[in-house]
């Protein structure tokens, strides 16, 4: 006979396994998202087309989403907001990666005080809030796309940087860095074959998290009217739109939120499911 | 110890004035100078210009502006609006009571929620949690709004009359830092549960809910702790969002109407205020560690 | 007491199972003391812990007969389990340094005990923990009481945690591993500690992987192998007729062997005279001398802390000491720019305790020892050397055994035909029986290829069985030195002396 | 149900006129300041009037009635107005409104760093202000400007207590610490959230047109500000309010289908909501194109779709609601895709490219529109995406619609980085919008349009003290601008939307200018 056994280990090796069916959703949907991204047209007509005759009408089997307040169909303008959504996304995180290994090298491997400088500056760059990073960068910089995409990406930078600066201080510190050291291995070596593949191992599924981050950033400041310009069907910016005609029409934006959250959510799913991958294979 | 509050308070007074700097700087290098902001949509004529060149001492060096700037922002001074053609300390500080309400209300919210999600529905935390996370604030806030106030009139729609008119932003605004915050804890837990001090602690016949409560909330709550700055982050960018949605006065309505007419000297106070509440979660988080964990205590 | 028939324990992995135990039958009497050994992994811990129904996360329980304090265990409820726990039997967990909450006082840890087996005032639970914890020997029981698990020090928490296992006088007290992880001098308190509550007529259950630390105690022993006990028998007639062969590996590693010496001593290979480190105002290191000659085997021992790995990274170059001077080879190796270094860099090599965090995790085998070697040479003839095969060759570190990757560490060290070797506890992470198998290896390459080894430890066991010359440490200072059977025979220094009495040796009757 | 701004429209509902009760009111635009000498928002109109009063006030034929001016005389050559003022006035602060009064208005307005907007357009003409006796005040000028009466009764005009002039603390905000002789006092402003008015019971002074005399009906009132259309909406039907102005065409529906609740629409004074050609480089230096801008535009299409038949549509620079609007000019252009088309193959734009636009030697008919997001209302973003769809379908133009914020604006606009200016303004005599825009030193000419000819009907339509005159100068304007040069392309002639609660009552909209009124007239039924 089986003892009943006291807790953890029940929900936790469920908690393992738990998400597989999520996770599946989650690459299919992500899977979907970029074939939005990259051929729009597959899924979806005109995003553009508006009709007069035809605006705010409720989710139909002609129009999936309903239509908005210039009587252009919501689903189309989804799938084609994809690309301007996850573009702006991987731009800034791709800024935001960047300039993360960037510093995140340097104060890992410079000497204590320009590290205690610079680590410093992360720390508080990264309780400093997004939001305010990116409007004050937008004051500077003024409203548009690119100004959006680098608010996010600089307002980004400090977390990227402190992993990496952790993660530069770890690997410099451990013992086969160490062992390299006792095979003549020059400076400038350690830091190309040893420090940096190791640093860089976790950034990939960070930067998919921090994807996630970017997006909902971006829905963000678009929503505060400080994303890319009109017509272009930018999820936080229908969101922000579809706001004006909540009362006669909650779906112009409610269904472009559900699907920010839906593309988050897979985001995360897919990410914490390879940084478990990625751990485990560090521990096993 | 008097050294150690010293160093403390100089490297607040070093990350003020950085930020202050760093600020000033940047907006130095704004678009559009400083005139076009206060002309606005407004007549534009070169005597306007003039006026207003002369009226705020637009023709001195960016040196002396900015030293002025400084010398005037160690006094209290931080200027005037160049939108509402108020001092901006009034501006603020009208402002920054009902921010701070919605702040705290919001973190009470989400911590309360976080501790009840992560001690008694563990298995649903995570999902819920994720969701929550990851759906833009202003959405929630949108359905809550038209369900709540518009459909069922529950709650007021807006304005910051009383404590009814501050559940739904709060909620709002405390729902994602409830997420974060449950899962954080739930990890922590878990981990804290596993650990051989809380096998030990079994093994002296404590029940399952002694060892969670009398052993492992702390250490759950040392990684909750080091997300208190990153709440802060989070309900202060929040609030730039969440009052906009609910129409509550506050910062944040200040901030982004202060971005959006490059109203300089407010967007400066709001980064310094940002900074100088930086400096302080931080001390708190330091004093919060010490109070939870005696290793970092000194002898 | 304890009646175990045919107990299995599987864990459920996500991916696997694991059958941690593979049918176990035992019994403990009252009065007895019981000790369980075997190698890591062979299910000694989920043995015991199965008894306390603590078997762990995710575990499946079977048994025939499982029969703690007269009732049926099978049938418990949690709450049952609970009665039993602290009252019954007291658990030693094996993790001894992180098993005390580090949040709370060991005070309040001890009377968390009492509290939950109903003692109902505070001042009564205060009074009794002070009480425990002069019982163990642990000095200042009232100042200790207030104080928190990391301002003890190892062999303290150990004496604070088994004072909170003894607190509701259970009548079995379950020790597993009570003294790895503490010094040897600490170690032999522990065990004294033990005796001393054995010979009071406590029940115990010991649980250790080194024969020599329970043979003291036991008056049986079960050997554990794979989750099956394979023999079990008084400890006295254990010793003398082990039936079955792992049993007398165990048995031989414990007793200790000198291999043979190797050939005379050749040239100088690594001189430091006059070794000062400072750290901070801490000086770590005082005055050490210390000479290796070529095909020598130099034995470093002393306490945790007292200098042993400082010396070997000065002598390594990877710290530059405070003063005095190290030559290798002729050549100056202190104070001069890595580059100067470099050239003699391959001549010189290391082998770490821990050898996973000693290789970059995302490098084949191939490629580590690659490293060592001229480009294009072939590994596979030194993982032969160290009794490798080429199918380790595209493993990573991780998919090794602790064994294997010490083997790899060795022969990426020999590959590039270094004068001298320095190792700093190379098999204390390593298992008896696989800890011969290592040292022998390393006996024989000083023999096959003359290569010195600078061997440190803090086990004076594994250094009596393999150095020709030891160095005794003691607060950063060499307090005595000389060949390892004049030291060990006849120490010479108080220091040593109190050392060597620390070490549990196994007397095998002849 | 609708109504259009006829005031008192809904007075069945709510009874007779009763005193007492207070009435919350949520507004779309809190002030930037509440000093009637700074005001510069239209939408904040309808709150100088509670608290100032100035000395003329419109009637609804673009005439003037008397207000705290019991009447003037203007001299013969048009250079000097002289005003009889009202004795029975005081600011509610107890100071005596008289000629002095009027005086230190005038000279603070002049005052360096005070107003420099309303010294240099609408006291530019201003030489003096004399005062002849309590009762009796002169304006001097340099050369004949009717506008300077629109001046006296608009809120720039408005008259605040001299007292207060000297001591309130920040005279620029404004705030409680201003006196004036409306029949409310401001006596609380919390910021970001609403403003506060109680009754003036002294009050005793309304212009004949007010509908009643003697102290407000209301006891109070509060003005809330509610940015948000969804938000005022949702307030208003689960009765947290009684009233809002600003309603989107999408909700009048849910409006007009709750009982209980009404909703009227007033047109405004001053320009249409127009776009303004940018004549200074090419495309729209070519006459040509720019008409077949205007006939690709299917104008009451476009605003049937965004603003649901609520909109009217505009044919003229000037509201059809103005005594110098040109009814002729309507119907004469637009929606015709052929004839945009042809016009352009005319102007050489006759190539197209992958995405259909059209190109001349290689470059796409691209155009810019910039609107300043803090400054876009109306839903004017959605109206330019809708122009935007619409002249691409027609006739294959790129229009790129940048809002962006105000610092980029103001440079775009500043380099002439934009083809389009959009813009309406509310001034309540069109002539003077005309100057801001047309004239071509004015000071938001964007158009880059300098014509002498136009300069002149500009500057003789402001001599001309007589109405007829001044009709027949700005039919000409319009003529030149609308049809010869077609520099402007009308769209909507901007309104209010108030919608209430049927218990409310006297609700209405100001004469000429369109705007929701004061609360003057405004009382609460059962
Ligand atoms: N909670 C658990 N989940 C999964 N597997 C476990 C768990 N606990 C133990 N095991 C596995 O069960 C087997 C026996 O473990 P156990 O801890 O009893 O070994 P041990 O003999 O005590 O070894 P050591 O000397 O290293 O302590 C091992 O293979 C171990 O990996
Ligand atoms: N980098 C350092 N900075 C400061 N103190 C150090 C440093 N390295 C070692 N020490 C201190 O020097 C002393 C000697 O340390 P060392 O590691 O040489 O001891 P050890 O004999 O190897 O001990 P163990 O047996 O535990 O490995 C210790 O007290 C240690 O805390
Ligand atoms: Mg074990
Ligand atoms: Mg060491």
């Amino acid at each position: 006979m089986t003892i009943a056994l006291d807790r953890p280990g029940a929900a936790r090796a469920r908690s393992l396994r738990a998400p597989r069916p999520g996770l599946a959703a989650a690459a299919v949907f992500l899977v979907l998202a970029l074939l939005a991204a990259l051929w729009p047209a597959l899924f979806a007509g005109d995003p553009l087309a508006a009709d007069p005759l035809h605006v705010l009408e409720a989710p139909s089997g002609q129009h999936w989403f309903g239509t908005d307040q210039l009587g252009r169909d919501v689903f189309a303008r989804v799938v084609h907001g994809a690309r301007h959504s996850l573009s702006i996304g991987v731009a800034a995180t791709l800024i935001a990666v960047g300039a993360g290994i960037l510093l995140g090298l340097l104060a890992g491997l410079s000497h204590k005080i320009a590290d205690e400088a610079l680590s410093r500056s992360f720390d508080a760059l990264s309780a400093f809030p997004l939001v305010l990073l990116a409007l004050l960068f937008i004051a500077i910089a003024g409203t548009g796309t690119t100004s959006l995409i680098v608010a996010i990406g600089m307002a980004l930078v400090p977390h990227f940087a402190r992993v990496v600066r952790a993660q530069t201080f770890v690997v410099r510190r451990a013992a086969y860095v160490t062992h390299a050291v006792a095979f003549g291995a020059a400076r400038s070596r350690l830091v190309v074959r040893h420090v940096l593949p190791n640093v860089l191992g976790p950034v990939p599924v960070l930067a998919v998290l921090g994807l996630g981050e970017a997006i909902l950033l971006a829905a963000g400041l678009s929503f505060l009217g400080m994303g890319p310009q009109p017509p272009s069907p930018e999820w936080g910016a229908m969101i922000s739109e579809g706001r004006g005609y909540l009362h006669v029409a909650w779906w112009a934006s409610v269904l472009p939120g559900a699907v920010v959250t839906a593309t988050i959510v897979a985001l995360t799913v897919a990410g914490r499911f390879y940084q478990r991958r990625f751990e485990g294979r560090e521990l096993a | 110890m008097i050294t150690a509050i010293l160093r403390r308070a100089g490297a607040g007074l070093l990350v003020l004035w950085a930020a202050a700097t760093a600020a000033y700087l940047a907006l130095l290098a704004a678009p559009g100078d400083t005139v076009d902001a206060i002309v606005g949509d407004g007549a534009d004529t070169p005597g306007i210009r003039a006026q207003i060149i002369q009226e705020w001492h637009l023709d001195r060096s960016a040196v002396v502006q900015y030293l002025d700037f400084l010398l005037r922002a160690a006094h209290g001074d931080l200027g005037r609006s160049y939108l509402l053609q108020r001092p901006v300390s009034a501006v603020i500080g009208s402002q920054l009571a009902p921010t701070l309400k919605l702040a705290v209300a919001a973190a009470v919210f989400g911590v309360v929620l976080a501790l009840l999600f992560a001690v008694t529905a563990r298995r649903l935390t995570s999902t819920a949690g994720l969701i929550l996370v990851s759906t833009p604030p202003f959405l929630i806030g949108i359905i809550l709004l038209s369900i709540f106030s518009f459909r069922l009139g529950w709650f007021p729609v807006s304005g910051d009359r009383g404590f009814a008119a501050l559940v739904l932003p709060a909620i709002t605004l405390g729902l994602p830092i409830a997420g974060t915050l449950a899962q954080v804890l739930r990890d922590g837990l878990d981990r804290a549960l596993d650990e051989p001090f809380a096998v030990t602690a079994r093994a002296r016949g404590l029940r399952e809910s002694g060892v969670l409560i009398r052993h492992a909330l702390k250490h759950a709550l040392l990684p909750a702790v080091t997300m208190l700055g990153w709440s802060f982050g989070v309900l202060i960018g929040g609030t730039v969002i969440v009052e906009q949605v609910f129409g509550r006065p506050g910062l944040g309505q200040v901030t982004v109407q202060a971005v959006n007419s490059s109203d300089l000297p407010v967007v400066l106070a709001v980064v310094i205020l940002a900074a100088a509440v930086f400096v302080v979660i931080n001390t708190v988080t330091d004093l919060a560690y010490l109070l939870i964990d005696p290793r970092l205590r000194r002898s | 007491m304890i009646r175990v028939e045919d107990l299995r324990v599987t864990f459920q992995l996500p991916r696997r199972t694991v059958d941690a135990v593979r049918g176990v039958s035992f019994e403990i009497e009252p009065g007895e003391c019981v000790a369980i050994v075997g190698e890591s992994g062979s299910g000694k811990s989920v043995t015991a812990r199965s008894l306390v129904g603590l078997a762990g996360p995710g575990a499946r329980v079977d048994a025939v007969r499982l029969e703690v304090d007269g009732q049926d265990a099978r049938r418990f409820a949690p709450r049952d389990w609970r009665r039993l726990r602290g009252g019954f039997a007291g658990l030693v967990l094996q993790d001894a340094l992180v098993s005390l909450d580090p949040l709370r006082t060991v005070g309040a840890e001890i009377s968390e005990v009492l509290r939950v087996h109903g003692e109902r005032s505070r001042s009564a639970r205060t009074r009794q923990a002070h009480r425990l914890l002069e019982e163990v020997h642990v000095p200042e029981p009232q100042r200790r009481a207030g104080q928190y698990p990391h301002q003890l020090s190892g062999g303290l928490r150990q004496r604070a945690l088994i004072a909170s296992a003894l607190a509701a006088a259970p009548k079995l007290l379950i020790a597993d591993e009570p003294t790895t992880a503490l010094d040897a001098t600490v170690q032999a308190q522990i065990l004294r500690l033990l005796a001393e509550r054995r010979a009071a007529g406590q029940t115990l259950l010991l649980i250790s992987h080194d024969l020599a630390v329970v043979a003291q105690l036991a008056d049986r022993v079960l050997v554990m192998k794979d989750g099956r006990i394979v023999e079990s028998a008084p400890t006295k007639a254990l010793l003398t007729g082990a039936v079955h062969t792992y049993t007398r590996t165990l048995v031989e590693a414990a007793a200790g062997r000198r291999r043979a010496t190797g050939p005379a001593p050749g040239p100088v290979v690594v001189e430091a005279t006059a070794l000062r480190k400072v750290y901070g105002d801490r000086a770590v290191v005082r005055d050490v001398d210390v000479t290796v000659r070529r095909g020598e085997i130099v034995g470093l021992v002393g306490e945790s802390g007292s200098g042993k790995t400082t010396v070997a990274q000065l002598l390594f170059g990877l710290a530059e000491p405070t003063s005095g001077q190290v030559r290798f080879e002729g050549q100056r190796f202190s104070g001069v720019p890595e580059r100067a270094r470099r050239p003699l860099r391959r001549r010189l090599q290391f082998i770490a305790q821990d050898p996973l965090s000693a290789f970059d995790p995302r490098w084949t085998v191939r490629r580590i020892v690659a490293e060592a070697l001229p480009r294009g040479a072939s590994p596979a003839p030194f993982l032969e050397r160290v009794g490798l095969g080429e199918d380790v060759l595209d493993r990573y570190p991780r998919q090794l055994s602790g064994g294997q990757r010490q083997r790899v560490a060795i022969a990426r060290a020999i590959a590039p035909r270094p004068s001298l070797i320095i190792c700093d506890e190379p098999v204390s992470a390593l298992d008896v029986s696989v800890q011969a198998q290592v040292l022998d290896l390393l006996a024989e390459i000083r023999e096959q290829d003359g290569t010195a080894l600078l061997f440190i430890s803090h086990d004076l066991g594994v250094v009596r069985d393999l150095a020709d010359r030891v160095l005794v440490m003691h607060d950063g200072r060499v307090v005595e030195q000389g060949p390892a059977s004049a030291v060990f025979d006849r120490p010479a220094h108080e220091y040593t002396r109190e050392l060597l009495a620390a070490v549990p040796t196994l007397e095998v009757p002849a | 149900g609708c109504s259009s701004g006829s005031p008192g429209g809904n007075a069945a509902q709510a009874g007779e006129p009763v005193s007492g009760g207070s009435l919350t009111w949520a507004v779309e635009t809190e002030p930037i300041t509440f000093n009637p000498h700074q005001y510069a928002q239209a939408k904040t109109r309808l709150l100088v009037w509670n608290t100032f009063e100035a000395l003329l006030t419109h009637d609804d034929k673009g005439g003037y009635l008397p207000w705290l001016a019991t009447g003037y005389e203007v001299s013969p050559d048009g250079r000097a107005y002289t005003f009889k003022l009202r004795t029975d006035v005081t600011f509610s602060d107890g100071t005596r409104f008289d000629a002095a009064a009027v005086k230190a208005n005038v000279d603070q307005l002049l005052a360096p760093n005070y107003a420099p907007a309303v010294a240099a357009v609408q006291l530019k003409n201003l030489d003096k202000v004399e005062v002849r006796d309590a009762a009796t005040v002169v304006f001097r000028l340099r050369k004949p400007d009717v506008l300077i009466l629109d001046f006296l009764s608009s809120p720039q005009g408005a008259q605040i207590s001299p007292k207060s002039l000297q001591e309130a603390e920040n005279l620029k905000a404004g705030g409680p610490q201003l006196a004036g002789t409306g029949p409310f006092v401001l006596d609380r402003y919390t910021p970001g959230q609403e403003v506060h008015f109680t009754r003036n019971p002294a009050y005793n002074w309304a212009p004949p047109n007010a509908g009643h005399s003697g102290p407000a009906y209301l006891d109070e009132i509060t003005y809330r500000f509610l940015k948000e259309s969804s938000v005022r909406v949702g307030a208003l039907t689960s009765g947290q309010v009684q009233l809002i102005e600003g309603v989107p065409a999408t909700d009048e529906s849910l409006i007009s289908a709750t009982p209980g609740l009404s909703l009227q629409r007033g047109l405004n004074s001053g320009s249409t909501y127009s776009y303004y050609f940018n004549t200074a480089h090419a495309p729209f230096d070519d006459v040509l194109v720019r008409q077949a801008f205007r006939e690709a535009l299917d104008v009451p299409a476009v605003l049937a779709g965004v603003y649901r038949k609520t909109a009217t549509r505009a044919w003229s620079v000037i509201g059809p609601t103005s005594p110098f609007y040109d009814k002729s000019l309507e119907n004469t252009y637009g929606a015709n895709a052929q004839k945009a088309n042809q016009l352009l193959d005319q102007a050489g734009w006759t190539a197209r490219d992958a995405e259909g636009f059209r190109t001349r030697d290689g470059k796409r008919l691209t155009v810019r529109l910039v609107q300043s997001a803090p400054f876009v209302r109306d839903r004017r973003d959605v109206l330019a995406q809708a122009v935007q769809a619409a002249v691409k379908q027609s006739a294959g133009i790129d229009l790129q619609v940048q809002l962006v914020d105000q610092g980029t604006a103001t440079k775009a606009l500043a380099d002439g980085a934009y083809e389009l200016f959009d813009n309406s303004r509310a001034d309540t005599d069109a002539g003077a919008a005309l100057n801001l825009m047309l004239y071509s030193t004015g000071s938001i000419n964007r158009t880059g349009f300098k014509n002498p000819q136009l300069d002149k009907l500009l500057d003789d339509a402001v001599a001309t003290t007589d109405q007829a005159g001044r009709t027949e100068l700005y039919r000409k304007v319009q003529q030149l601008v609308i049809t010869d040069q077609a520099l402007v392309l009308p769209l909507y002639a901007p309104q209010d939307q108030i919608a209430a609660s049927r218990s409310v009552g006297g609700v209405g909209f100001e004469p000429t200018a369109g705007v929701p009124g004061s609360a003057y007239r405004l009382w609460l039924g059962k």
